[in-house]
């Protein structure tokens, strides 16, 4: 007790632990209380908060599902309306892409990528709790509209003229493409800090061949992020234009193209899968080992394959297009970039099986998601070799077949591996395991009924039914597979259900974890479960990619770094030396107040152009109390 | 704080609610009764029909109906007389001078039983929802009236400003020659 | 020389006959007086204002010391003295429906002097005879329907006893017509139709055509989809009449709708020049201009007859101003096109196919339904709307031409009673430029000698008398040039845009006069009237949009509340 | 009016069980392109298939196989890493293998497609919200005419679609007789047709075009070519004026009542261009853009609550008395 505080300006120089756990829990943990959860920018709250809002739009997203199944259990069933089917299938899309999807791989990176390379925040942490509150309006704004039955009903690509201003009436194509403005805007602002945090703030000694797989995922996808989202920020911009001001961008009269749209709209489109894959390869390469029992195979050429993907996910979108009667030339370039990306995956599923087949399994809930994600994934690549041949994409193209096709990648390449993730890295977040035995149900419901749901539409595919019809005639003779799949479609949900009944259960009762309940080997591990706000008392520093394996006994740590206020270590990008000591911004509620501002904004000018010049008067304010010195520790160098 | 960005973002949506309801079907007694218009001796302004009036005069504060307007003003041949509302063979509607008035029960009965001097009727051309629906998007061409609900632009050659962008003004200076 | 000058006088627009032919009722075509020398002591002498709003077109008829106005609808028939009192008026009864109608400003045209008689048709379908000498009516018949979209347009043509009338109503979709009325009572006694089966038509033995693409039996029904000759539009334009060949002559209208995918085919016998036994109706030959119109021009614009050698030889010639933008000069006696120049910025035809006569068309201004096609010149209104005039002093052409373009955009659009169903978006465009022209053409060399440029686009026809050539413009200047070279010699501005054509003759004071009617209207000038607002481009047939533009925006404000006739006189 | 609801909501509910029918399946090829379609997807099949077996195979030996046991982290030995490399490096270089095969495949029947010779009938179709609209084009204008919602195509031979847009995209697809082409505003396509037997082949829009996208089919209808010339020459006349005194009333409504405003009736006053024309309406088997069988019944229906029958559909509820419900009925059922 009577051990002396290190004084305000002073570097830890190996103080005691329990003093130096007391002068950091001090500065850096976020107020208690209403006031502190509105200010917070702690990447873990931050996070864990991004988290669980995707999922609650995941619920959301499957309701309306198993609604859209409840009408298509028939034919010329009118459970839903033809206005509200429509409706139901675009927020569905949409929110499934731009609510869950992405925005629930960035989150993951967000909690994740600071602890895995062992810093204490994330690179701007008040952009980042912007990111959150811009995203959650967004996300708002969307089912707020669908509420009131001004819901988007244009598809979640919204293609014009069908969304532009003559054949949209009303508000929902706008509630839409601002929607997405909303997201993107979240989507941006956290690459923009993946980036710069992986870049700079490595624990010191994590030189490039030493990044956690799952990081390098997120890496890349947060360039794809700031490459490709530009493309549907001008696309959804001029299209708002092109509607409320009376611009042409897309309509041909006027010297505007329809295809314009197409092919800004899939620049963006195709990438936003991969946004979304890549960190689920990262996910799985992160966690195969830890339950191989033995380092990942082929750490180079994954990596490799990561950023491949990334660069050949840009040269594909136009195998969304190949109906539109492009030049055949132009058209067999695009299948041959397509078929392409298949040696990268496959480079990768090659390299997971060399690791498993080398490893000594241990049968987990984690490592079974893994196994039913290879399973299904691989056949959503094949029917994804099928869709880039542009004679065969001709029959199937906007089929059933296609939906199959992009469940069976999304949900088995994304969503098999996120659950996997979440069983994984659950007990980091909150200190307490999931239940293993509802584990396996989760895995077996999820992987049977997905499997029973979605395969027959490769079928109802062939067979001719086009997607997005809300009903179809009796004599089509779709009827029974129909039927079978949607009370296929209860098995899938009742897995969903009883993983969220198990995620809501372990949060209080579930058997407390420990630091490193599975003994993996990355950095994350090295704190406390669920880690302290600082993250770690003292910075690890890395000798080797599996640093809680080669460095067992206790990892080398660095000294040195203020304690009275938020300070962080900067280090080189390919090796990272330690260069500098750098303060890290204290909670602030000035992300929020102009995220309200923000979207008064955005949402305003969906009714009147003149919103976006009176709005952002208050937008402007907002950022100069954001910006404006405050007279703390943090503000100094 | 937390409470009041879906509340603020509801009271808004609420207040764009009534414009974007999409009712396909009209009932044929409710289609009849729509109808049930009484003019002025004059034919010019009168009271609207009462199920009009119950039903919260939705044809002029829905972006639907409107749109469903403006297709049929294209579709009726409206524009080979009046352009896109600047007039031509018949008046033009975009500036604020009407010769029977801004009245939407006016405008109804100016397409449903036509004028003298060459306005046909359209009693045999449309039903009454559809001529409500064509009223009430004459109307929005007009600089009589703010409207809550725009119309849609049309995707052909851009004849005036977009619709979207709020009801026409015109400069109400000078009355027309005829 | 061997030219043969027809009159020019006979106020008519479209109704251009030979005064030598008319007999002396006619006034004179040489006031002694009136000329190159004489023109700058012109003076206003006085003005009749004839309350009516609309555009002014045509000319006054003159007999003696009477000068007789037909005001636009509702018209009015007025006789005044050479003071400018009123003497008599008629008022016909009017149909108001005929305003929905009256497409392109609805100017009307007449009064045609003849035999002591004014004939006369009306907007709203009457066609009517009237005694000069009292104003008493003579006869009064409806010959055209405006159930079927039809109205009476241009001045009727009077000649051996019968009055010609053509219908007009292509943008309604009305089948276009001509009929020949008994003089004396009224009675019709023929009525050819420029669509549908040759019976109808009058396409016969007697028919003969230049070209070969115009033989076979009934094209005018199978040079169309089924059944859609039945709107297909092709109403006659002026009419003129050789009594040596015993022929009328004139130009029909483009075909309707004005979307081409909705009328494939080349459309017969629209947009073309139609040559008709003068007694019977019967069909003597047939030119298209511009078959299977794809830019609504038709071939309905004022013509000239000319006598005189070409190449050579003692010829008859038609000097035609085709709406596509070239003058073409045919042998009136079979149709053959002679020379075809053009006259005015073209880009929509590039030339003439020697072997049929069609013109070739440029396939980046093709048009095609939902499909915008810019800047396609000439517009669709052609280069020449008003009567040209042959200078016999000097054997030019006067050519009063306008140099529009036009984007187009056709449309699908049905045909619905009682609607104008045209089916296109348009918007006129001033190239850059001058907008107008007075184009003095000779025939001789085949290009012309002299162009007199304008700022607007010249909507009024021409006088060409005394070795000058007098016209009136939209921003209501009258002026006066020598037509040897196209120098100015007298201008006066009018309190309103002059779409009329003046005319000259000589009072029983002996001294000479200038009539004119002032009032600015018609396809060129009706958004200076008001009621037209221009913030949508495609008002008035497009005119809006060219209204807007700087080089157009003088015509604001020439809208004077009513038209009025202006009368000069030497002193 | 009471009798004409009931009517229709009678057959609207009833309806489809009587159906037309008409293959629309890709896998039930008739056409030249859909059987090179469905000869591509079985090698595609086949290939990809072996692929899969092929990795669930070495995921379950990898898995299975025998291994020392113990949870303690090992690091891999280098021979076996060296052995791995090679398995995984041969294994890459066989995708590199059969991707490239497949997408040889693939550009050879792209070729294949492309490579139909272009003869015989051309038929401009439109697609609009949400209906067809065929023009049957020829040199000789006299035989151009207009149907909607079901194409007639001769037996064995080409038959060239152009695809023009109207108002929003739509996409033209047979399955059984080729791929799907996209019908986009300000742009021109067109696919080639080419069917090998006589038959019915249903199509369907399948492209997303709002709110009845659902029900926007067609039917193409392969006929021996004299049956294709006999029916061409029928459709080209106009409509013959009604026998029966029934339907002549009919006639009188349909010309009296809004229903010319939008339809076109060849022969009738009727030239309306925003609905189907209806000169041979009940010459075709389907109405409603392949909703209902050309019945009277059904067109009785159809016209007594559209509705209802096809809610957002662009035809109104023209209101008419039981009587004149059934006159024209009874003049539609008439347009052979």
């Amino acid at each position: 007790m009577s051990a002396p505080a290190i004084l305000p300006g002073e570097l830890d120089r190996g103080a005691e632990r329990a003093i130096l756990h007391r002068q950091l829990e001090r500065t850096w943990a976020t107020p208690a209380g209403f006031w502190g959860a509105l200010t917070t920018v702690d990447h873990k709250t931050i996070g864990l908060r991004y988290i669980v809002t995707a999922f609650g739009f995941l619920a959301l997203g499957g309701v309306l599902a198993l609604a859209m199944r409840w009408q298509l259990a028939r034919p010329e069933s009118r459970v839903l309306s033809a206005d509200l089917y429509n409706q139901a299938f675009t927020v569905h899309g949409a929110n499934m892409m731009f609510l869950f999807a992405v925005p629930v791989m960035e989150a993951m990176a967000v909690y994740l990528v600071p602890l895995m390379i062992g810093t204490r925040n994330i690179a701007f942490p008040r952009l980042n709790a912007f990111s959150y509150w811009i995203y959650l309006f967004g996300g708002i704004l969307l089912w707020a509209a669908f509420a009131l039955q001004i819901g988007p009903d244009v598809g979640w690509f919204a293609y014009v003229p069908l969304s532009g201003p003559q054949y949209s009436s009303g508000k929902r194509a706008d509630i839409w493409a601002q929607m997405i403005t909303f997201t993107e805007i979240a989507a941006l602002a956290i690459a923009v800090e993946i980036v710069v945090t992986v870049f700079k703030q490595r624990a010191p000694g994590m030189s490039l061949d030493r990044i956690p797989l799952f990081v390098w995922g997120a890496l890349v996808t947060s360039f794809l992020v700031m490459l490709a989202m530009p493309a549907i920020m001008i696309a959804s911009t001029s299209l708002i234009l092109d509607r409320l001001v009376g611009t042409h961008f897309f309509n041909p009269t006027e010297g505007g193209d329809v295809l314009l749209w197409q092919h800004l709209f899939w620049f963006f489109g195709h990438p936003e899968v991969y946004i979304i894959f890549l960190p689920a390869t990262g996910m799985v390469s992160s966690m195969l080992p830890t339950f191989a029992r033995r380092p990942v195979f082929g750490y180079l050429p994954l990596v490799l394959s990561i950023v491949a993907i990334g660069i050949l996910s840009f040269g594909l979108w136009v195998h969304h297009m190949f109906t539109t009667g492009l030049p055949r030339l132009g058209e067999s370039f695009f299948t041959a970039s397509s078929m392409a990306i298949a040696v990268p995956a496959g480079v990768q599923i090659f390299c997971w099986l060399a690791t498993l087949w080398d490893g000594r399994p241990v049968w987990r809930t984690p490592l079974l998601f893994i196994a039913a994600f290879i399973v299904t994934f691989v056949l959503g690549g094949l029917t994804g070799v099928m869709v880039a041949s542009v004679p065969l994409d001709l029959q199937v193209h906007d089929t059933y077949f296609v939906v199959a096709h992009f469940h069976y990648v999304l949900i088995g390449g994304a969503v098999f591996p996120l659950l996997g993730a979440i069983y994984y890295w659950y007990p980091k977040m909150t200190g307490r395991m999931l239940s293993e035995r509802l584990g396996r149900w989760v895995v077996g419901l999820i992987f049977v009924g997905f499997h029973l749901t979605f395969f027959p539409m490769h079928f109802l595919g062939l067979q001719g039914m086009p997607r997005r019809v809300y009903t179809y005639q009796p004599e089509m003779g779709w009827g029974a597979a129909n039927l079978f799949v949607s009370l296929s479609s209860i098995l899938l949900a009742a897995g969903f259900a009883l993983f969220f009944l198990d995620v809501i259960r372990s949060a209080r009762r579930g058997p407390v974890a420990g630091d490193n309940p599975w003994d993996a080997s990355t950095l994350e591990w090295a704190t406390t479960s669920p880690p302290p706000p600082y993250n770690f008392a003292r910075i690890p520093v890395v000798t080797s990619a599996n640093p809680l394996w080669s460095e067992r006994e206790a990892l080398p740590v660095v000294t040195g770094l203020r304690v009275d206020r938020r300070e962080i270590v900067i280090s080189s990008v390919s090796d990272a030396t330690p260069q500098a000591r750098e303060s890290s911004p204290r909670d602030s509620i000035w992300p929020l107040v102009t995220a309200v501002a923000a979207s008064v904004m955005l949402i305003a000018s969906i009714f009147t152009p003149w919103a976006v010049v009176w709005g952002a008067i208050p937008v402007a304010a907002a950022l100069i109390g954001w910006f404006w010195p405050k007279g703390l520790p943090e503000d100094e160098a | 704080m937390r409470a009041l960005a879906p509340a603020v973002l509801a009271a808004l949506a609420f207040a764009g609610c009534q414009r974007e309801t999409r009712d396909f079907r009209t009932d044929p007694p409710v289609l009849a009764a729509l109808d049930d218009v009484a003019p002025l001796p004059n034919r010019i302004g009168g009271a609207p029909p009462d199920v009009y009036v119950a039903l919260g005069q939705p044809y002029q504060a829905n972006a639907y109906a409107l749109s469903e307007g403006k297709r049929l003003y294209d579709g009726m041949n409206c524009k080979g007389c009046h352009a896109d509302g600047g007039g031509g063979t018949g008046p033009a509607l975009l500036d604020g001078w009407w010769r029977y008035g801004p009245d939407i029960v006016s405008l109804y009965v100016t397409l449903r039983d036509g004028r003298p001097r060459g306005m046909p009727s359209y009693a045999d051309k449309l039903n009454s929802e559809q001529l409500w629906q064509v009223a009430a998007y004459v109307q929005t061409i007009g600089s009589y009236r703010a409207a809550t609900a725009a119309t849609s632009r049309n995707d052909q050659m851009q004849s005036r400003p977009s619709e979207n962008r709020g009801p026409a003004r015109a400069p109400l200076t000078e009355p027309p020659s005829r | 020389m061997g030219l043969k000058a027809y009159a020019f006088e006979t106020s008519i627009r479209g109704a251009l006959v030979a005064g030598a032919l008319l007999g002396s009722q006619t006034a004179r075509a040489d006031p002694p007086a009136l000329g190159l020398e004489t023109i700058g002591r012109l003076e206003l002498a006085w003005t009749f204002r004839t309350g009516n709003p609309r555009g002014h077109a045509g000319a006054p008829a003159v007999s003696g010391d009477s000068i007789f106005v037909l005001t636009p609808f509702p018209h009015a028939l007025v006789a005044l003295d050479l003071q400018g009192h009123e003497r008599w008026r008629v008022v016909p009864d009017s149909d108001p429906r005929a305003e929905g109608l009256a497409t392109g400003g609805g100017v009307t045209d007449g009064p045609v002097l003849a035999g002591g008689r004014l004939y006369l048709t009306t907007l709203d379908g009457h066609a009517m005879a009237v005694e000069a000498a009292t104003g008493r009516v003579a006869w009064d018949r409806a010959v055209a329907s405006l159930d079927a979209g039809e109205t009476l347009r241009n001045a009727p043509l009077v000649q051996g006893g019968r009055v010609y009338v053509g219908s007009a109503g292509d943008d309604a979709g009305a089948r276009g017509w001509l009929a020949a009325l008994d003089s004396g009572t009224g009675r019709e006694l023929w009525r050819r139709l420029s669509t549908g089966p040759d019976g109808e038509v009058g396409i016969g033995p007697q028919f003969r055509s230049a070209y070969p693409t115009e033989a076979g039996a009934d094209l005018g029904v199978r040079t169309w989809p089924p059944e859609a000759w039945r709107q297909g539009g092709g109403s006659p334009g002026p009419i003129l009449a050789d009594a040596e060949l015993g022929v009328v002559v004139y130009g029909t209208g483009h075909p309707a709708p004005w979307n081409p995918d909705q009328r494939p085919g080349s459309n017969r016998w629209t947009s073309g020049l139609f040559a008709r036994d003068a007694a019977t109706g019967a069909a003597r030959w047939f030119t298209p201009t511009n078959p299977h119109d794809e830019h609504a021009y038709g071939a309905a614009s004022p013509n000239l007859l000319v006598d005189r050698p070409w190449r050579g030889v003692d010829r008859k010639l038609l000097v035609h101003p085709d709406p596509n933008g070239f003058l073409q000069v045919l042998d009136r006696e079979t149709g053959l096109i002679l020379s075809a120049k053009p006259i005015v910025p073209t880009n929509a035809v590039s030339g003439l196919d020697a072997g049929s006569g069609a013109p070739v068309r440029a396939d980046a201004k093709r048009t095609h339904a939902d499909t915008m096609t810019r800047d396609i010149c000439p517009a669709w209104t052609g280069p020449v709307l008003a009567e040209p005039a042959l200078s016999a002093e000097t054997g030019f052409v006067l050519l009063p031409t306008s140099r529009l373009c036009m984007d187009l955009e056709p449309r699908d659009s049905g045909v619905i009673p009682g609607t104008l169903s045209i089916g296109a978006n348009v918007r006129l465009k001033v190239p850059a430029g001058p907008a107008g022209a007075l184009v003095a053409w000779d025939l001789e060399r085949e290009a012309p000698a002299w162009t007199a440029e304008e700022p607007l686009p010249l909507a009024g026809g021409v006088l060409a008398t005394g070795g000058l050539a007098i016209y009136g413009t939209l921003d209501g200047r009258l002026k006066a040039l020598d037509a040897r070279s196209g120098r100015s010699l007298w201008e006066y501005r009018a309190p309103s845009g002059i779409i009329g054509r003046p005319v000259a003759f000589t009072g029983p004071d002996g001294r000479a006069y200038l009539a004119v009617l002032a009032g600015v209207g018609g396809p060129l000038g009706q958004a200076a009237r008001g009621g037209i607002d221009v913030r949508d481009a495609t008002a008035a047939g497009g005119l809006a949009n060219a209204v807007r533009q700087a080089a157009y925006r003088d015509i604001l404000g020439q809208g004077d509340e009513s038209g009025s006739l202006l009368v000069f006189r030497l002193p | 009016m009471r009798a004409g609801r009931r009517l229709a909501i009678g057959v609207g509910l009833g309806l489809g069980l009587g159906g037309c029918s008409g293959s629309q399946s890709a896998l039930d090829a008739h056409g030249a392109q859909a059987s090179a379609l469905r000869d591509l997807m079985g090698l595609f099949t086949v290939v990809c298939g072996t692929v899969w077996l092929l990795v669930l195979l070495a995921l379950a030996v990898a898995v299975w196989r025998r291994r020392a046991s113990g949870r303690e982290p090992a690091e891999p030995g280098a021979t076996s890493e060296r052995r791995l490399g090679i398995v995984v490096g041969v294994a890459v270089a066989l995708t590199v293998l059969t991707i490239t095969g497949l997408t040889f495949a693939s550009y050879r029947t792209t070729r294949g497609l492309t490579g139909i010779a272009d003869e015989g009938v051309t038929i401009r179709l439109r697609g609009y919200q949400w209906w067809w609209e065929a023009t049957y084009q020829d040199q000789a204008p006299e035989r151009v005419f207009r149907t909607a919602n079901e194409l007639r195509i001769p037996v064995g031979r080409p038959v060239r679609v152009e695809l023009a847009g109207v108002d929003v995209i739509h996409s033209f697809w047979v399955p059984s007789l080729a791929g799907k082409q996209d019908i986009i505003p300000g742009r021109q396509n067109e696919i080639t047709l080419k069917a090998e037997r006589p038959g019915i082949y249903r199509g369907q829009c399948a492209e997303f075009c709002g709110l009845q996208h659902a029900h926007m089919a067609f039917l193409v209808i392969a006929e021996l070519p004299e049956n294709y010339e006999a029916w061409r020459s029928a459709q080209l006349r106009a409509a013959e004026p009604p026998a029966d005194p029934e339907a002549a009333r009919g006639r009188d409504v349909f010309l009296a009542k809004s229903c010319k405003a939008c339809h076109a009736i060849r022969g009738t006053p009727a030239g309306g261009v925003l609905g189907p024309d209806l000169t041979h309406v009940a010459s075709r088997e389907t109405i409603a853009a392949g909703l209902l069988p050309t019945t009277r019944g059904s067109l009785a229906a159809w016209v007594a609550d559209p509705q209802t029958v096809k809610p957002g559909s662009k035809m109104p509820l023209v209101p008419l008395d039981a009587d004149e419900l059934r006159a024209v009925s009874a003049y539609l059922a008439s347009l052979k």
